[in-house]
C-alpha cells in the first residue's frame, strides 16, 4: 500500500507541475528573505566585541554550512527511497541537488576560510568541521563524478544511491573521528537545547538570512530538477506536451 | 568454499604485476623518504609513521584497483553470477586473498620499517597488528570503490572513496601515537578491530550490490 | 515441456526503447535463434533470460527451479595470464576435466597448452572460451554470437555437437548472422520507432 | 536594534578594515548563485525550444 501511494504521487510529471505552480512564491520570497537578512546583518546589527565588524560573514557563512548538510541528509532519504521503492524521482532529486550541494558546500568553505584569516590570521587549518565540510565537498563531487561516468542512466541512479547512503553512514564518523583533534572553532551558536549565546539583534538577521538561504537553494533545486527531469524524459509524451 | 578461496589465490598469484607491484612500491616509498630530507636534523622515528600511514593509504588503492575490474572485463564476472547468483561469498574471498597476500605482508614491511627507524623491539609487534587491522579496514573501503567505479579508471575511484578512508588514517594515526606514548593501546586496537570486523561483514553485502548493478 | 515462457518482454535504455511485446516461450530440448540487426537488443534480450539483466516490462518464467544455464557471450571469460590448461582447470571439476581435454584435441589446441592464452590466435581463444559451453551438462546452452573467428571445420564441429545436445532434451538460446545449421524456432526483433 | 551600525557610508564600506573581508565573500557567493540560476534557466530554455522543434 505504501509503495502504490509513493508511486502515485511521485511521478515526475506531477512533480514537475506541482513545483512549477508555487516556483516564483518560492524564489521570489527566498530572495526577499535573504535580502533582508544580509542587510539588517550587515548594517543594522551591532558589532561582535570580539571579532569586530568580520564576524558579519556569519550571515553567509552559518546558512551556507547548515545547507551543506541538510543537502546531504536530503539526498541521503531519497538515495533510500529510490533503493528500496525503485521511485525513479528519487534519483533525479538526488542527481539534481548534488550540484546545488557542492555549490554551497563550496561557499561555506570559502567563507569560512576567509572569515578565518582575521579572526584566526590563518586561511586554513585541519580542524573538525572545516575538514568534514571538506570531505563533504569531496563527496559531492564523487557523486556527480560517478553519475556522469556512466552512459545507462538507470545504472547509474543505483549506484549513486548506493554511494549516497554509504556517505550518510559515514558523515557521523568523520565528525567523531577529526573531533579527535583540537577544534578551533566556537562551539555552534544556535543550538536546541540550549538558551542561545548570541544576542538578539543579531539572531534574528541570522534566523532571516537561513530562512532565506533555505527558500533560495529551494528554488535553484526545483529549477535544475526541472531541467534534468525533462533531459531525461524527453522522449515521454507529457514531456512533449509540457513544454 | 575452499574451491573458491584456492581459485582466487591461483588468480592472484599469477597476476605478478597485481600483488608483488604494490608492495614493491611500499618498500620503495619508505626508503625513499628518509632520503628525501635531512636526516641530520630531523628527529626521524617521530614521523615516520605517518609516510608508512600514508603509504598505507595510498598501496592500498592501488592494490585494490583492479579487484573486481580485472574479472568484469573478461566477462568471469557474468559466469561466476550465473554459478553462484549472489556476489557475497566471491567478494569476501576475493578480498580476503588481497588481505593475505598484499595487506599482511604490507603490514610486515610497514613494522619492520618502524622498527629499523628506531621503534623498540617489543612494540614493533603492536604496529603490525594495528597497521594489519587497518588494511582490514582499507582494503574493503577501497574495494567498494573499486566496484563502483570499475573500469571507470582512478579518478572516480578517488573520489568516491577517499572520503571513507580519511577517518580510519585518523585513526590510525591515532592509534600509533598510543604506542608511542604507551597508553591506551588496548583501546584503541579493539576500536579498530571493532570497525575492520563490523566493515568486513557488511561490506561485502554492499559490493555485491554494487557489482550486480554493474552487470546489469 | 515448456522450460521458459516470457511475456510481454520489453526493455528500454534511457527512456530509448529496444523492444517491446516480446512474447514466447522454450520447451526442452528445443532450438531458440535469435534474429536481428545491429544494436537491435539481442544481447540484451539474452541477458535478460540469463536473469543479468531486469527487463523494463514483462516477466520471464521459468518452470524448472535452479536451471543449469551454461552461457557464452562476447566476453570470453578467460584469463589471458595463465595458460589455456590452467584456464580448464579453473572452469571445470576434476571429474568433468576429462571431457574438456577431450575438446582441446578436437579443436587442435593440445599442442598450445602450455603457452600464454595471450599470445594464441583469436580464433584459437574461441574455440577454448567454447569448450566452458561444450564440456559441461546443462539443461540450457546460451551463445551469444558462438561462431564469430571459428574456421568451418570448428563451426560445423560445434553445430554437430548442439544438434546433439538438442535431441538429449538441452535446449538452445543463441544469436548468429550466419546460419547455424541446428533446427531452431526463429525470433526476430525488428527496429521500432520510439512512439 | 535599527540603528545604522556605522558612522557613516565610508564606514560601512571600510567596516573598520574588515570590509576587504566581508564584502568580497557576499559578492563571491552572490555572483556563483546567481550563476547557477542564470546557467539553469539557459539551458532550459534551449532544451524546450529543442523539444519543441523536434
Amino acid at each position: 500500500m505504501i509503495t502504490s501511494f509513493i508511486h502515485r504521487f511521485s511521478s515526475p510529471k506531477s512533480f514537475v507541475e506541482v513545483t512549477a505552480r508555487f516556483f516564483s512564491y518560492v524564489m521570489y520570497l527566498g530572495l526577499f528573505l535573504l535580502a533582508t537578512g544580509w542587510i539588517w546583518g550587515l548594517a543594522f546589527a551591532p558589532e561582535d566585541a570580539i571579532q569586530g565588524n568580520s564576524y558579519r560573514i556569519i550571515f553567509l557563512h552559518v546558512p551556507a554550512s547548515i545547507f551543506a548538510q541538510l543537502i546531504y541528509f536530503f539526498m541521503a532519504v531519497c538515495a533510500l527511497m529510490h533503493l528500496v521503492w525503485r521511485v525513479k524521482l528519487a534519483a533525479y532529486l538526488i542527481k539534481s541537488s548534488a550540484p546545488v550541494g557542492a555549490l554551497i558546500t563550496f561557499i561555506a568553505l570559502f567563507s569560512g576560510s576567509i572569515w578565518g584569516i582575521p579572526t584566526w590570521g590563518t586561511w586554513w587549518q585541519w580542524d573538525a568541521r572545516i575538514t568534514s565540510t571538506l570531505i563533504l565537498f569531496i563527496m559531492y563531487l564523487g557523486i556527480i563524478t560517478l553519475h556522469s561516468s556512466f552512459s545507462n542512466a538507470e545504472k547509474a541512479d543505483r549506484l549513486m544511491s548506493i554511494l549516497v547512503v554509504v556517505g550518510v553512514v559515514n558523515i557521523p564518523i568523520i565528525k567523531k573521528s577529526v573531533d579527535w583533534w583540537s577544534t578551533l572553532h566556537q562551539p555552534a551558536s544556535i543550538t536546541i537545547s540550549e538558551a542561545p549565546s548570541i544576542d538578539l539583534s543579531m539572531l534574528y538577521p541570522l534566523l532571516i538570512s537561513i530562512s532565506g538561504m533555505g527558500l533560495t537553494l529551494i528554488a535553484l533545486g526545483i529549477l535544475i530538477s526541472k531541467l534534468y527531469i525533462i533531459t531525461r524524459e524527453k522522449t515521454k509524451k507529457w514531456v512533449q506536451n509540457y513544454v | 568454499m575452499i574451491n573458491l578461496l584456492t581459485h582466487e589465490a591461483f588468480k592472484l598469484r599469477h597476476r605478478l604485476r597485481a600483488w608483488l607491484g604494490p608492495l614493491l612500491i611500499m618498500v620503495l616509498v619508505l626508503i625513499a623518504f628518509p632520503l628525501s630530507i635531512d636526516v641530520s636534523q630531523y628527529d626521524l622515528n617521530k614521523f615516520y609513521f605517518s609516510i608508512i600511514v600514508v603509504s598505507l593509504l595510498v598501496i592500498s588503492f592501488l592494490a585494490t584497483e583492479s579487484i573486481f575490474s580485472e574479472d568484469y572485463e573478461d566477462g568471469s564476472l557474468e559466469q561466476i553470477y550465473l554459478e553462484e547468483k549472489d556476489f557475497y561469498k566471491v567478494v569476501l574471498t576475493k578480498i580476503s586473498i588481497y588481505i593475505f597476500f598484499i595487506g599482511i605482508p604490507m603490514s610486515l614491511i610497514g613494522s619492520l620499517f618502524s622498527f629499523a627507524n628506531g621503534v623498540a623491539a617489543d612494540e614493533t609487534p603492536k604496529i603490525f597488528v594495528i597497521l594489519t587491522f587497518s588494511t582490514l579496514i582499507l582494503f574493503n573501503i577501497f574495494s567498494f570503490g573499486s566496484a563502483l567505479s570499475i573500469n571507470k579508471g582512478a579518478m572516480l575511484g578517488v573520489l568516491v572513496s577517499l572520503p571513507l578512508a580519511l577517518p580510519v588514517i585518523v585513526l590510525l594515526g591515532r592509534a600509533i601515537r598510543t604506542v608511542q606514548y604507551g597508553e591506551g593501546f588496548i583501546e584503541v586496537l579493539s576500536l579498530l578491530a571493532g570497525v575492520g570486523l563490523i566493515l568486513a561483514a557488511v561490506m561485502p553485502i554492499i559490493i555485491s550490490a554494487t557489482l550486480k548493478t554493474h552487470l546489469e | 515441456m515448456q522450460l521458459i515462457t516470457a511475456s510481454n518482454l520489453g526493455y528500454s535504455i534511457n527512456e530509448n526503447r529496444l523492444f517491446h511485446n516480446l512474447t514466447f516461450s522454450l520447451e526442452t530440448g528445443c532450438g531458440l535463434h535469435i534474429k536481428g540487426g545491429n544494436g537491435s537488443g539481442k544481447s540484451t534480450l539474452i541477458r535478460i533470460l540469463l536473469g543479468l539483466t531486469s527487463p523494463s516490462k514483462g516477466e520471464v518464467v521459468f518452470f524448472k527451479p535452479n536451471l543449469n544455464i551454461s552461457y557464452l557471450g562476447h566476453k570470453n571469460a578467460i584469463k589471458q595470464y595463465l595458460t589455456p590448461l590452467q584456464n580448464l582447470e579453473l572452469i571445470f571439476a576434476p571429474s568433468e576435466l576429462d571431457d574438456a581435454m577431450t575438446w582441446m584435441q578436437t579443436f587442435g589446441l593440445t599442442k598450445v597448452q602450455d603457452e600464454m592464452t595471450a599470445t594464441l590466435s583469436f580464433g584459437q581463444q574461441k574455440k577454448l572460451a567454447l569448450i566452458r559451453v561444450l564440456g559441461k551438462s546443462s539443461d540450457l546452452i546460451v551463445l551469444d554470437e558462438p561462431f564469430v573467428g571459428l574456421d568451418d571445420l570448428s563451426r560445423d564441429l560445434v553445430s554437430q555437437f548442439l544438434c546433439s545436445r538438442l535431441a538429449d532434451g538441452t535446449s538452445l538460446v543463441l544469436t548468429s548472422h550466419i546460419d547455424p545449421g541446428i533446427p531452431c524456432v526463429e525470433l526476430i526483433l525488428s527496429e521500432q520507432s520510439n512512439d | 536594534m535599527f540603528n545604522f551600525a556605522f558612522s557613516s557610508l565610508h564606514h560601512f564600506l571600510i567596516m573598520d578594515g574588515h570590509g576587504i573581508y566581508v564584502w568580497p565573500v557576499y559578492l563571491v557567493s552572490i555572483l556563483l548563485i546567481s550563476i547557477g540560476f542564470q546557467v539553469t534557466i539557459r539551458k532550459l530554455k534551449a532544451l524546450s525550444k529543442k523539444i519543441k522543434d523536434a
